[in-house]
């Protein structure tokens, strides 16, 4: 079959990584987890700089490692484009030739492949410091050029080390639409390490959580987030997501529709979600007439208390959301799970992100 | 080889020889050159001892010119048949002045003077060892240099009272250094012998070169630079 | 600061000798003892042999090191401490060890031999004796800067597709180029001065063997200020390759 | 894999020769040759004054090496140059020039005598001539590896408050580890190895002053078989130096 | 005076920093800015690793740097603790011995400096990793290392870069909780380099925004937050902030009160923040009856058109408060300045911070 394969085992002395997991060409699979999960030590196994115990890693059909059989490709022959967790750019190039340096690697003649770092300079926002050695970039701008560097080299498969991180409030949401765009255009498998969930929720299609090595969650995003089987999930999740086409001030699913503001430029039509948190929904037993535009009828399913506040758990059609409402309100709207109630959410809450139509529809 | 600039130079004849013969030996190369045009004479200084390993490895020279006996037939198989050419003799040496007020061996060995002699594996060495039996006098030396020149050396340089070197060395010296002449020196007579080598390129010329050495006009700049004839 | 007390005792004892060597030379002599035909052809000859040995040690000894610091092979401990021989053998038994094998009589010299190659007594064998004693310095300095340096931006390279020569090209050797600078200087200075071994295995004879510091010793026989003088030559010879060429090395670091 | 070809072949030119070596020896002479008190004089005496050397040249050029790589004085690359001179001086020229200095009409030398002290022919002259040949190693390689490595974690711990002194101490050394341990390394090896030098400056006298170096040439000129069985003593020497003391400096490394 | 004084302009090639600030004992600077701006520049000049063309630093009265004078005080001199953007723990040590380095640095005790550095590194939630060199630590695991190690050499002037980065969702309130009662406890002045608005919300009483060096905003953090004059500062800022005192539920500020989920454990009475976004307000003509639990009544102030929403300035009591809103909801609402409406927040999306006594009440 075609895109990523892999079934690891991977052992250190007090840790050991376990993960068997399928990524398809052109989707995104989002690692998350806590600090020490085993995210990097992931990617590096897949990019070959660590080889497990055990396990076969298998791109497009061609094995990458397996052990049993002895196979192991050295990560150059991989044709794997890591951005790891720190910049490391080499510092006795500049900023240009750091860029330039994957596809002069790929055989691409000097001056072509300067234009193509000139090009992934410009998409990060970093024109201006092309002839700037490492040393005298500031801590974001590095991680942009090594976003850029990682791009740039156009490889069969994208691992992605928190490559958000550090950026500024601007940034963070520019590179992110980046992303989207680059990823969504490839036809390649991209695995993705993460701590923010809206990176997953917006650029992945699947979901894997690890705990202390172990993956505890895996999945399509919207199901795992939909349904956390793990406190952690549930605690990083807290996101409603409702998946439809792209409509002129929102989305419109089934005969429904979610106004709110769109992230990126959208053509009518494409396929988009509605993306809000469960804190932002109101619960309402009428159809309320204020500021908020969205008011969905939904039947209640459950009602979780989690810490301070109270989840509340709603069906409309075949869409799960979640409400997160404090307990006091429970009691004076005396909720009970089969009401019909009104979720209410301000369309000033909802973001409509494009999504990436491989499995957007799933 | 200054010979090299008047005409081309055909062949070349090189000769091997103990480094106590560097002055000598190039002032010999130079009058062999002027009596053939077409000759080069090219010599390597070294110990006797290092020219004769490098002989049994099977260095192809014309000429070997030890410094004493023993060297020489380390290599007797893979020579002509050696000759004689030249003698020499011990001396004491004193830095200019003659600061220690040395007249003779036995002064050698009073207490407070630093003397320098060579070790007794090398050849001036063992004559020094000779010497020092004959007369009875127990040298107790600052150190046993491992040639002749480190000797002259230390008395040049005012490092010690005294020396034993060879006359020739001595003489070389000129002004740097005075010598004391001993009469036991008589009993370490330290003869060179030179020899043509078997596997010479050259072995005509090599017997030329040889019998230049042995002959008149060997004779009298080896005498100018103080060996003795043998 | 008290790490200046012992820096300057360090200098002192380096320098003043060296000094010293400059007050014995006679400036009235001087031009006709260095440019005389022996003492350039020395010159020129060292100068040469130096480089090329340098070179030959960086083009053999440069992939030992690699290997050394690099290969995770067992028993490799012992083979780098076999490197390290040669600083310790006294040059002299070094000449000889090349001697015995090279040498018309040495194993290898028969074989060389058959197919009309002589090694020893040809400038060939001044170099080889120079690269002998002088190439650990390469590999011990590379090995070392090898071993802290370049891993981690080595495993970078690699997942940007760069195979294993071209990021030792664009990112081993540059983030090399100081210890590269100082080692090759090693190098050289340790050719250039290079005695005992040169004189047991490629003999002296000027023009061809004969490099600066066996010219040097054939003079001292017979005039020690004339051979001081020339030292004296080796030394700024030294010091221009050192001055000229160092800095570019390892000044124009990261 | 290419690096292999030049690796092996240098390692070759490095060990072959000393292999060679190895076939000249005759077992049954070894014991009496190594054993008899000449030999054990040497090495004894070989071994304390290449430590002492070695410890001095630490002691004294550690601190220059740090005064070179860090201050940012004018004309310091000069004096990095005139460290380099006893590398590339012929190390007879070198014992010279220590005797010019040092000896009893040197002008350092007289103003010892006046407090009793002289240096020529005691073992302390061999420790300097040693340390005048040796120190430049250590200065050169520290030198390199301090201006590579450090900078930035200096920077850090001064964060913390740490001092230049506790700096040093707990960051710069232990960040230089391995670069010091191969530059120790090579100093040793030069001590141990050195001839000239020692024999010009302190004379060659068995028990005091004749280190293995210099009884190997000794005896090479009575008897070559016998000075390569010495020989491979101070080979051995050597090795177990460095294996045993080399691989806790540098492969205990970050 | 006692606290820092700053006052400094450093150059670089195409890139200059000019800001003059004071920061008073007990108080925390927030710098904001985007990538670039020169945040790590300025905490590197106040540590005395850059020296600038000109300017005065000053810590409770004596100078550390004078360009004037011809005074600069060397960084370990100064008491300063640096937390810089990239970890740098000390690769030979383990990361206990990194977090006692400070201590004993200081002259402490050995068996005392391993006390105090088993405390923070339990502070930040890493005992068991006390034993591991850096090189063995994750991205996340690293970072609290290098925080606690910043903590333990308890400086008299405290400079973090942000210092919660990398941290996963976990983490970083928590972190950020541990900062905040670290800061109020000690009586020394802080500058906290930040990308996240919450860090300066939560942990500053000052902040100041740099954007290419120059100094645009400069106040206490509720005021610069509440009237952003740059459109930086206003991205950024998107937050509600009431102060008011603990509560049972929430903070009561005046005659009103704020339900809201409590971040730290709080005493009541103590001083606190209800902290909520503008998108989670929404506007009505009359309070509601649905679950939201927080209606407060305003007076319109201003309405500004932001991008895809409207930004509803109202003002309660002495209190600005601001609500997004899409333009549709202000048709439909037919809202003016002057009206008198109702800002409606659920209480679940109202963070109760503890604020900073010093200038809470300010
Ligand atoms: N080089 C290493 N040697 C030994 N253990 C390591 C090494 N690197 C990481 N670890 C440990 O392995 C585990 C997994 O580390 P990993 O770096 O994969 O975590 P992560 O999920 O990427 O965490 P973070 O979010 O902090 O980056 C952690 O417990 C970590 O302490
Ligand atoms: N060592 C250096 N030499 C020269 N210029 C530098 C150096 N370090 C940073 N710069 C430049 O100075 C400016 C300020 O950098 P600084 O690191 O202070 O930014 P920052 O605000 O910390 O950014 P970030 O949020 O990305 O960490 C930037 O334009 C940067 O490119
Ligand atoms: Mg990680
Ligand atoms: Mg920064």
């Amino acid at each position: 079959m075609s895109g990523l394969r892999a079934d690891i085992e991977f052992r250190r002395p007090d840790f050991t990584l376990r993960a068997e997991f399928e990524v398809a060409p052109g989707e995104v699979l989002a690692v998350l987890g806590p600090n020490g999960a085993g995210k990097s030590t992931l990617l590096s196994v897949l990019a070959g700089q660590l080889v497990p115990h055990r396990g076969r890693v298998e791109l497009d059909g061609a094995s990458w490692l397996d052990t049993d059989r002895g196979i192991n490709v050295p990560t150059h022959r991989r044709g794997v484009g890591l951005l790891a967790q720190n910049a490391l750019l080499f510092p006795n190039l500049t900023a240009l030739e750091n860029v330039a340096f994957g596809p002069r690697a790929a055989g691409v003649r000097k001056a072509e492949a300067r234009e193509i770092a000139v090009h992934w300079l410009s998409e990060v926002d970093v024109s201006g410091l092309a002839a700037r050695k490492p040393g005298r970039l500031s801590g974001g701008q590095a991680q942009r050029v090594a976003l850029a560097r990682a791009l740039a080299a156009n490889p069969q498969l994208l691992l992605l080390d928190e490559p958000l991180a550090a950026l500024d409030v601007d940034a963070a949401p520019a590179m992110r639409g980046l992303l989207h765009q680059v990823l969504r255009r490839q036809e390649k498998p991209t695995v993705l390490v993460t701590h923010d969930v809206l990176d997953a929720v917006v650029l992945a299609d699947q979901l894997l959580v690890l705990l202390d090595g172990c993956v505890v969650e895996q999945g399509p995003t919207r199901e795992v987030l939909a349904r956390p089987k793990e406190a952690f999930t549930a605690r990083v999740a807290g996101l409603n997501l409702v998946p439809g086409v792209a409509a002129a001030d929102g989305i419109s699913f089934g005969d429904g529709a979610i106004s709110g503001r769109l992230v990126e430029a959208l053509e009518q039509g494409e396929s988009a979600a509605a993306v809000f948190a469960p804190s932002a929904v109101a619960v309402h037993r009428e159809r309320p007439n204020g500021s908020p535009r969205n008011a969905i009828p939904v039947r209640l399913a459950a009602l979780e208390p989690r810490g301070d506040v109270v989840r509340v758990r709603g069906v409309a059609r075949n869409c799960s959301l979640a409400a997160d409402v404090t307990p006091a309100a429970v009691a004076d709207l005396r909720l009970t799970p089969d009401d019909e109630v009104w979720f209410v959410v301000k369309a000033a809450e909802v973001a409509i992100h494009p999504t990436s139509g491989g499995s957007s529809g799933a | 080889g200054q010979a090299g600039q008047q005409s081309q130079p055909q062949r070349t004849v090189t000769v091997l020889a103990a480094a106590s013969l560097t002055e000598s030996f190039d002032e010999l190369g130079t009058r062999f050159t002027q009596q053939h045009p077409d000759v080069r004479v090219q010599f390597d200084y070294q110990g006797s001892s290092t020219l004769a390993e490098q002989i049994k490895q099977g260095r192809a020279a014309d000429v070997f010119a030890s410094a004493d006996t023993k060297n020489m037939d380390k290599v007797r198989d893979l020579v002509g048949q050696p000759e004689t050419f030249a003698t020499n003799q011990l001396t004491i040496v004193v830095p200019p002045g003659n600061p220690a007020h040395i007249v003779s061996l036995a002064d050698l060995a009073a207490p407070g003077r630093t003397v320098v002699v060579c070790a007794p594996q090398v050849p001036c060495g063992s004559a020094t060892q000779k010497v020092a039996q004959a007369s009875g006098v127990q040298l107790t030396p600052a150190s046993e240099e491992n040639d002749v020149k480190s000797v002259l050396q230390k008395v040049v340089a005012g490092e010690a009272d005294a020396g034993l070197v060879y006359v020739t060395d001595a003489k070389a010296a000129g002004a740097q250094a005075q010598a004391v002449d001993f009469p036991e020196a008589q009993q370490a007579v330290n003869t060179y012998p030179i020899a043509t080598i078997g596997a010479a390129p050259e072995k005509q010329l090599a017997a030329e070169f040889m019998a230049f050495v042995r002959g008149p006009v060997g004779r009298e700049v080896l005498g100018q630079h103080g060996f003795g004839t043998p | 600061m008290v790490l200046w007390v012992p820096a300057v005792l360090a200098l002192a004892l380096v320098v003043l000798p060296v000094l010293g060597l400059l007050t014995r030379v006679d400036p009235a002599r001087l031009p006709a003892l260095l440019l005389s035909p022996a003492a350039l052809d020395a010159l020129w000859l060292s100068v040469i042999t130096g480089l090329i040995s340098t070179g030959l040690s960086l083009v053999l000894g440069g992939p030992l090191a690699l290997v050394l610091a690099r290969s995770r092979m067992r028993g490799l401990r012992v083979v780098r401490a076999f490197v390290l021989l040669p600083l310790v053998l006294p040059p002299v038994v070094g000449g000889l060890a090349l001697l015995y094998l090279l040498g018309r009589t040495g194993p290898l010299g028969q074989l060389l031999d058959t197919v009309g190659i002589r090694l020893p007594y040809t400038t060939a064998a001044v170099v080889l004796a120079q690269t002998f004693v002088a190439m650990p310095f390469l590999v011990i300095g590379l090995e070392g800067a090898l071993r802290t340096a370049g891993g981690r931006y080595e495993e970078v390279a690699a997942t940007l597709g760069a195979g294993p020569w071209l990021t030792f090209r664009r990112v081993t050797v540059p983030l090399l180029l100081p210890a590269l600078g100082s080692s090759l200087v090693l190098t050289f200075a340790r050719a250039l001065g290079e005695f005992g071994a040169t004189i047991t295995f490629a003999g002296s004879l000027q023009g061809t063997t004969r490099t600066l510091p066996l010219a040097i010793y054939n003079t001292a026989q017979s005039d020690v200020d004339a051979a001081v003088a020339m030292s004296l030559l080796l030394v700024v010879v030294a010091l221009l390759v050192i001055v000229v060429a160092r800095p570019k090395a390892v000044e124009g670091r990261l």
